[in-house]
C-alpha cells in the first residue's frame, strides 16, 4: 500500500544514524580544512557510540524495506558529514561491481578488500564508451597488459584495489570495454595524487596511471566468459551496479541538503521568523516563501529517491526512476544550497557556519555517477522509446 | 511503513478512471471550454460513477467504503489526464459532503449526508476564495458574529464552483481569531449569488460569486455545531486535492509531447531528437514522477490522521511551480501549433494558470 | 554616450503613444471576446484623438534616436493593446520585406497595399527550409504556378496581398526558396479561416491556399536577378528584415508585460503592500519581492530589446543582439504574467481585468518570428563561431 | 537621450582594464585564493592605475577628473572578468574615499582625501554587514548615540574588506530612524578588529569584522557633518559596484565555457554541439548582456544625481539571480573537471556566492 509513515523500528534506525551522524559533523570541518589528512577509519567515540547505541534489527516485516530504509539512513549519514564516518565502510564502488558480475571465485577472493572504480579518463567525462585505457591479452603468459590514465576515482587512495575499465577493442566502442581487478602495489599501477576540488575535500578521489601493468588473466572480472557473451559484457554488468548507485548517490547529496535546511531552519527561529505553512501565496516574509519552497524540492527529492529504491527493493525494474531520483537531487542540492546561503546572507558563506561546506560538498551530486545530462538522455530514451542511436 | 505500492484495489480503480477520462471526458473538454458549462447530463454519468457516495456512511446510505485520500488522490489524477475542469466538476459534492461527513454533528449529517447518496447529481459547494488580490484562506474577511442563538454573516466569496447550481454553501468566515465554517442555503436571506464568474481557463468549470448581507444561520448551523471543525484540514483536503489535479494536468500534457515531438520534423529531424527538446520532456516527466510522491504523502498523511499541513502545502507549492512550469512549456514544444485552440496544450496552459489561484475548489 | 535618461522631446512621444493606447485598451476586452469581428481601422475617438493630440516631432539630433525611441514607443502602444489601434499601420510583415528587397518597380506598385508575409506550412514550424509550397515557371505565358498552403499568416485576413514564401527547387533547400507578390483575389488564392487563438484573438491570423494560383513573372521579389544570386536570395534578404523585427516583436511583448507589472503595481498598492526597494534580501512580504524580481526581469528585457534597436539605428550589425532581444522578452513575458497572476490570485485569472488577457496574449513572444530555441541556436552559433551545419 | 554607446575615452579604459586583468589579475587569483591574501606589492600595483586617485577633485591633490560612474562600471567589469576578488581589493579604497568626496564637509575632504591621491596604496573601508542572519543594510542594528558633542557608536560589523589594514572605516549606524554613516579610526578607543573572516570564496579580498564598545566619535566625524549624507545614495553605489563585479565573473564563466565545449569530446562530438550545452552557453550570454544594460542604467542614473534606488535593485537583483545560475552552469558545463581546483570555474562558483550576499564591498 502507498504509505509514508515510519514504523517505530524504522524511526529507531534513523535516530541511531542521525545520533553517529552528529558525532561525525564534530570533524567535518577539520578534514575539510585538511585536506591532505585522511578522515580516520574510525573515530575516538566509535566504539563508545557503539557500546551505547545497540544495532537497530534489520527491517521485519511490518516495516520500511531495507532498500528504502537505506536511502534514508545515507540521508541522515551524510547529514553528518560527507566523508567523515564512525566507522568506514570498507567496500567502495567496486565492491558493488564485483558482487553485481565477478564470478564465484573472484568474490570469494577480492570481497574482504576495499576496491574503488576507475572509469572516467582525462578525455572521456561522461561518456565512457570513450575508455581509451588498454587492456591486451598476452597469450604466452595469460596476462593482460594495461596501459592508460583514469581520474576522479572515488576512494582511489584509501582503496587496496580497483576495478578497472578498460577496452579489448576500441573499434567496439561499448561492446570493447571489460573491467578488471587489479591490486595496488601491482608494478606499472601508479597512483600520482589526490585531486584537489570544491568539495568533499577529503574524500581521497585520486588520479591512476598504469604503465605496461601485468595482471593475471584471472583478473577479467566476470571472468572469461564476458568477453564471449558479447552484449551482456561488463559495461551492462556495470550499468545494472549504476541501478543501485544512482538513488543512493541521490540520497547522500539529498543529506547535505537537508542539513542545509535544518541549519537554516534553526537561524530563522532564532531570529523569530515564522514559517506558517497554512499561509496563502506571497502573504509571508520572503525569506519564509522562499524557504518553504526549498523544504518542499527537498520533500519531492527525498521521497523520489526513496521510490527508486523501494522499487529496487520490489525487484521490480527502477531504471528510469534511478535516473530520475537522480537528476532530481542533482538539480534540488543545487538550488537547496544555493537558496539558503541567498536567505542567510553572510554567515551563510563564512567557515564559521558547515553551510558553504556542504554547498561545496553536494556540488558533485549533479556530475558524478552520471551528470545530471546524461540522466536526462536516459530519461528521455525511456519516454521516447529511443535506443541510444536514436537520442545522443 | 514509507512504501509506494498502491493497493489491487486503487489499480483498479485508476484503470476505470483513466477509462472515463479518455472515453468521457477528454472528448467534450475542448466543448466545455468554449462553451463555459458542463452539462447536466454529462454530471449526472459521473455521479453515477459514485465518486462521492461510495465512501459516505452507510448509515446514511453512503457506500460505506472507508475513505481513502490516497485513492482519491489517484482518481483525481487520472480524472484530470482527462480534463482538470470536469476532473474537478466531478468530485465537487465531496467538497461539501466530506467535510461534513468529517466534522458535522450526528443532526448535521442526518440532514445533508443522504442528498450525496441519491441517484441524482447533488451540488453544493464550499466557499473559500474573496474577492481582491492574494489569498489566505485561513485569514477569511468574511465575518461570523454570534448573535444570541444564530450567527450571522457579512462578507463576499469568489470562485464557488457550480455554485450556480450548488444548493448548500459551506463557508469559511472569521470570529475574532477563530475561523469557522458555516452551512449555509442557497435561498437563505442575504445570499446573492452572482452571475457566472469569466475566467481564463477551468471554463468547464462554472463558478459563481456569493454576497453574504447579515446572512443570519443557526447555532446548528456551525460544522460540528458546538464542537466547531479543523479548518485547516478542509483546507489541507483542497491542497491535496488541487496538486492531484495539477499532477494529471501536468501528466497529460508530457503523454501529448511525447508522441506529438516524434512525429514533428524540423530540420531534417522529428524535433524530439534535438536536445532542448528531449531534455524538457526528460524534466517534465522528472517533475510529475516528484509530483505525485508528494500528492501521495500528503493524502496519506491526511488519510491517517496526522499533521498534513506541512506535506500539503510542499504538494501545493509544487504543484503550482512545476505544473505551470510544464503547462507553459507544452506551448512550447508544439511552437505556433501550440499557440491555436485545435491542440489542447493551450487549453491545459490556461486551465493551470486557474487551478493554481484558486483555492477551496477540489478536495481528496 | 551612455545615457538612460529620456529628452523631453522623448518623454513627449512616450506620452503621447501613452495616451492613444489608454483608449485602445478600452476595446480590448471587446475584441478579445468576439474573435469573429475585426477591430476597426480607426476607432470612434481617433480623430478627435489626434485633433487634441499634436504630433510630436521626430528626434532631434540630441533625442533618443529614431529606431530606439520606436522600440519604446512600440512597447507603450502595446501596453494599451496587442491589436486594437487607434489608427492601423497599413502595413504589414510583408511590407518590410518589399521595403527590403523589393526592385524600384515593385516598391512603387506594391507599397500602398497591407502585405501579409506568409512563411509558416503545416508541416514546418520554424524551419522555413522546409517550406514545401511550389513556385513553377511557365515559360510560355511568363507567370509563375503557386501550389501549397500556409498557416499563421499574420494580418492574414486584412492584408491586400501576401509576400508568399514558395521554393522553386525543393532539392537546392534553402537556397531555393524565393518569395513572390500576391494579390488577394488572384484565381487559386483562397483564404479558408482566421484561426482560432490562444491569445491575440482579434489578430486577424490566417490560413492560405494557393492551388494552381498564376501570377505574373514580375511578381518574383526581388527581381529575376534574385534567382540567379544565389546566396543573396530571397533567404537572405528575409533575414535582413528579421534583424529589424526581432526587437519590435520583442518590444511588443514587452509592452504586454509592462501593463501587467503596472496592474499589479496598483493592487499591491491599494491592499497597502509597501515596495521597499532598499530592503534587503528576504526581508519583505513574498508578493513585494516576488514583484520586484519581475521588474528587474523587464528592465533588463526592455533595456535589450532598445539596444538592438539603437545598434540598427548606429548601423552596427546586431545580428546577436537581435536574437538576444527576442530570446529574453519572450522568456521574460512568459514569467512575468505568470508571477503576476500568482501574485494577485483569482482575481488574476478573472476575465473582468485584462491581466488574464495579457498573459494569453503574450504567449506568442516567444513562438513567432522564430521560437525562443530558434534564438538560441543562432545565438550559441555566433558565440562557437559555428555555421548551421555545426550546430542544429 | 537614450544611448549605448560607450566614449572613445571609455573605449580606452575598458582595453586598458581588459589587458591589466588578464595579465595581472588572472595569473595570480588562484594563489590569491588558495592562500587568502592580496600581496602588498599586488595592491600597490593596482593603486599605480589611479583608479581611486584620479576621479578625485584636484584641489585635495585628485586627477580631477569628472567621476564616472559608469566608466567606473565598465572598469569593474574587466577587472572582476580577471578575478572578482581582486576586483573588489582594487578599488576598495574607492568606497571611503568616494562617500568623503560626495557627501563630505570640507573639513572631512581636506583631513581624508589628500591620504588618497597620494603614491602608496591607502586603505579604508566602508562598514555595512552585520552578524546574524539576513542583511537589511539600511536598518542596521549598530547603534549612535549623540552624546553633547559627541557620537558614541554600539555594534558589530561584519565583512570589512581589507580591514584588516584599512586606517579609517565608514561605519553605517542608526539613531533611532536616522542611518548615518560615521568615520571611525582603526585606533579608536573601544574599536576592536577580528582575525580575518574565514569565507568560501573571494579569499583573495581579506575581511574582517569589527567591534564598536562605546566608540566616541566627534560631531565632526558623521559623515557630512550637521548636513548628514545620503547613506541610500553610497548603497546603491555599492550594489551597483556588486552587480557590476558579478558580470565581470559571469563573462569570464562563458567565456572560458566557450572554447572549453569546443575542445571537449564526447559521445564522438565536441559537447558544444550537444543543445543541451551550446543552449546553455547561449542562456549566459543572453543574461549577462541584459545584466550589461541594466547596470549601465543604473550607473547612468547614479553619475546624472537622479533616483537609483530602484534601479540599482534591479541590477543588483537580476545580478544574483543571474550571476549564480551562471557560475553553478559554469561548473556544470565541465563536468568532473568543473569540480576541481585546475580550473577556474570552481573559484567563481565560490566567488558568485560570496559575492552574492556580501553587501557595501565594492562601489561604482
Amino acid at each position: 500500500m502507498i504509505d509514508f509513515t515510519p514504523t517505530e523500528n524504522d524511526l529507531a534506525a534513523f535516530e541511531h544514524a542521525r545520533a553517529g551522524a552528529l558525532i561525525c559533523r564534530k570533524y567535518a570541518r577539520y578534514y575539510d580544512e585538511h585536506e591532505e589528512e585522511m578522515a580516520p577509519e574510525t573515530l575516538p567515540e566509535t566504539d563508545e557510540f557503539y557500546a551505547n547505541h545497540p544495532e537497530i534489527p534489520p527491517p521485519g516485516a511490518g516495516d520500511t524495506s531495507m532498500l528504502t530504509r537505506m536511502a534514508r539512513i545515507s540521508m541522515i549519514s551524510y547529514w553528518g558529514d560527507y566523508t567523515v564516518r564512525l566507522r568506514r565502510e570498507s567496500g567502495g564502488l567496486g565492491n558493488a561491481a564485483l558482487e553485481a558480475a565477478g564470478t564465484p571465485e573472484q568474490k570469494k577472493k577480492w570481497t574482504g578488500l576495499c576496491l574503488s572504480m576507475a572509469i572516467t579518463e582525462p578525455g572521456c567525462g561522461s561518456d565512457p564508451s570513450r575508455v581509451s585505457t588498454t587492456a591486451v591479452l598476452d597469450e604466452e603468459t595469460d596476462e593482460w597488459i594495461i596501459n592508460g590514465e583514469k581520474i576522479f576515482v572515488t576512494t582511489g587512495i584509501r582503496a587496496d584495489a580497483v576495478v578497472l575499465w578498460a577496452t579489448l577493442d576500441k573499434s567496439a566502442g561499448r561492446g570493447g570495454i571489460k573491467s578488471f581487478l587489479i591490486e595496488k602495489g601491482t608494478p606499472g599501477f601508479d597512483v600520482p595524487h589526490k585531486e584537489k576540488k570544491l568539495g568533499i575535500r577529503a574524500d581521497d578521489t585520486a588520479a591512476y596511471v598504469f604503465r605496461d601493468c601485468r595482471i593475471p588473466r584471472a583478473n577479467l572480472l566476470g571472468g572469461d566468459e564476458s568477453v564471449a557473451r558479447k552484449d551482456s559484457g561488463g559495461f551492462r554488468g556495470v550499468m545494472k551496479t549504476f541501478n543501485m548507485t544512482r538513488p543512493l548517490t541521490a540520497a547522500m547529496g539529498l543529506g547535505l541538503a537537508e542539513a542545509s535546511l535544518d541549519f537554516t531552519r534553526e537561524q530563522l527561529e532564532a531570529a523569530g521568523i515564522e514559517l506558517d505553512y497554512m499561509a496563502g501565496f506571497g502573504t509571508q516574509i520572503a525569506a519564509a516563501e522562499r524557504f518553504m519552497r526549498l523544504e518542499a524540492l527537498f520533500e519531492a527529492s527525498k521521497l523520489t529517491t526513496m521510490q527508486a529504491c523501494w522499487l529496487a527493493g520490489e525487484g521490480k525494474p527502477n531504471n528510469m526512476e534511478s535516473s530520475v531520483s537522480k537528476a532530481h537531487a542533482g538539480g534540488a542540492v543545487r538550488a537547496i544550497t544555493q537558496g539558503c546561503i541567498e536567505i542567510l546572507g553572510a554567515m551563510g558563506v563564512s567557515r564559521e557556519n558547515l553551510l558553504e561546506k556542504w554547498t561545496r560538498d553536494c556540488r558533485i551530486t549533479d556530475i558524478y555517477e552520471g551528470t545530471g545530462e546524461i540522466q536526462r538522455l536516459i530519461i528521455a530514451r525511456g519516454l521516447l522509446d529511443y535506443t541510444r542511436a536514436d537520442l545522443k | 511503513m514509507i512504501s509506494f505500492g498502491m493497493t489491487e484495489e486503487q489499480e483498479l480503480v485508476r484503470d476505470a478512471m483513466r477509462d472515463f477520462a479518455a472515453e468521457v471526458l477528454r472528448p467534450v473538454a475542448r466543448e466545455c471550454d468554449e462553451t463555459e458549462s458542463i452539462s447536466e447530463d454529462l454530471l449526472q454519468s459521473i455521479w453515477e460513477l459514485g465518486l462521492t457516495s461510495t465512501q459516505l456512511p452507510a448509515e446514511f446510505g453512503g457506500g460505506g467504503e472507508p475513505r481513502s485520500s490516497v485513492t482519491n488522490a489517484i482518481l483525481l489524477e487520472e480524472l484530470a489526464h482527462g480534463d482538470a475542469a470536469l476532473a474537478a466538476a466531478a468530485v465537487s459534492p465531496s467538497l461539501f459532503a466530506n467535510a461534513i461527513a468529517d466534522f458535522g454533528s450526528q443532526a448535521q449529517k442526518e440532514r445533508y449526508l443522504p442528498h450525496f447518496c441519491g441517484e441524482k447529481f447533488y451540488p453544493a459547494s464550499l466557499a473559500v476564495v474573496e474577492p481582491g488580490p492574494m489569498t489566505e484562506p485561513l485569514k477569511p474577511r468574511t465575518v461570523a458574529e454570534r448573535k444570541g442563538e444564530e450567527w450571522v454573516l457579512s462578507g463576499s466569496k469568489s470562485s464557488v464552483v457550480l455554485g450556480d447550481q450548488a444548493h448548500h454553501f459551506l463557508v469559511l468566515a472569521r470570529n475574532d481569531d477563530q475561523v469557522d465554517a458555516f452551512i449555509v442555503d442557497r435561498d437563505a436571506e442575504g445570499v446573492t449569488v452572482s452571475e457566472q464568474e469569466l475566467t481564463m481557463g477551468m471554463k468547464g468549470l462554472p463558478m459563481v460569486g456569493l454576497e453574504l448581507e447579515r446572512v443570519h444561520v443557526s447555532a446548528g448551523d456551525r460544522l460540528g455545531e458546538e464542537a466547531g471543525c479543523d479548518v485547516a484540514q478542509i483546507l489541507n483536503g483542497t491542497r491535496i486535492g488541487q496538486a492531484a489535479v495539477m499532477l494529471g494536468l501536468s501528466r497529460a500534457v508530457l503523454e501529448f509531447c511525447v508522441p506529438y515531438s516524434k512525429d514533428r520534423v524540423a530540420f531534417d529531424e522529428p524535433i524530439s531528437k534535438k536536445q532542448s527538446i528531449a531534455f524538457r520532456l526528460a524534466e517534465m516527466h522528472i517533475h510529475v514522477e516528484a509530483l505525485r510522491n508528494l500528492v501521495w504523502q500528503a493524502a496519506s498523511f491526511l488519510e491517517h490522521g496526522e499533521d498534513a499541513t506541512r506535506v500539503s502545502r510542499f504538494a501545493r507549492t509544487y504543484a503550482n511551480e512545476h505544473g505551470l512550469w510544464i503547462a507553459d512549456n507544452g506551448i512550447q514544444v508544439l511552437g505556433g501549433h501550440g499557440f491555436i485552440r485545435e491542440h489542447p496544450v493551450e487549453m491545459w496552459f490556461r486551465h493551470a494558470r486557474t487551478l493554481s489561484v484558486l483555492e477551496g475548489t477540489v478536495a481528496v
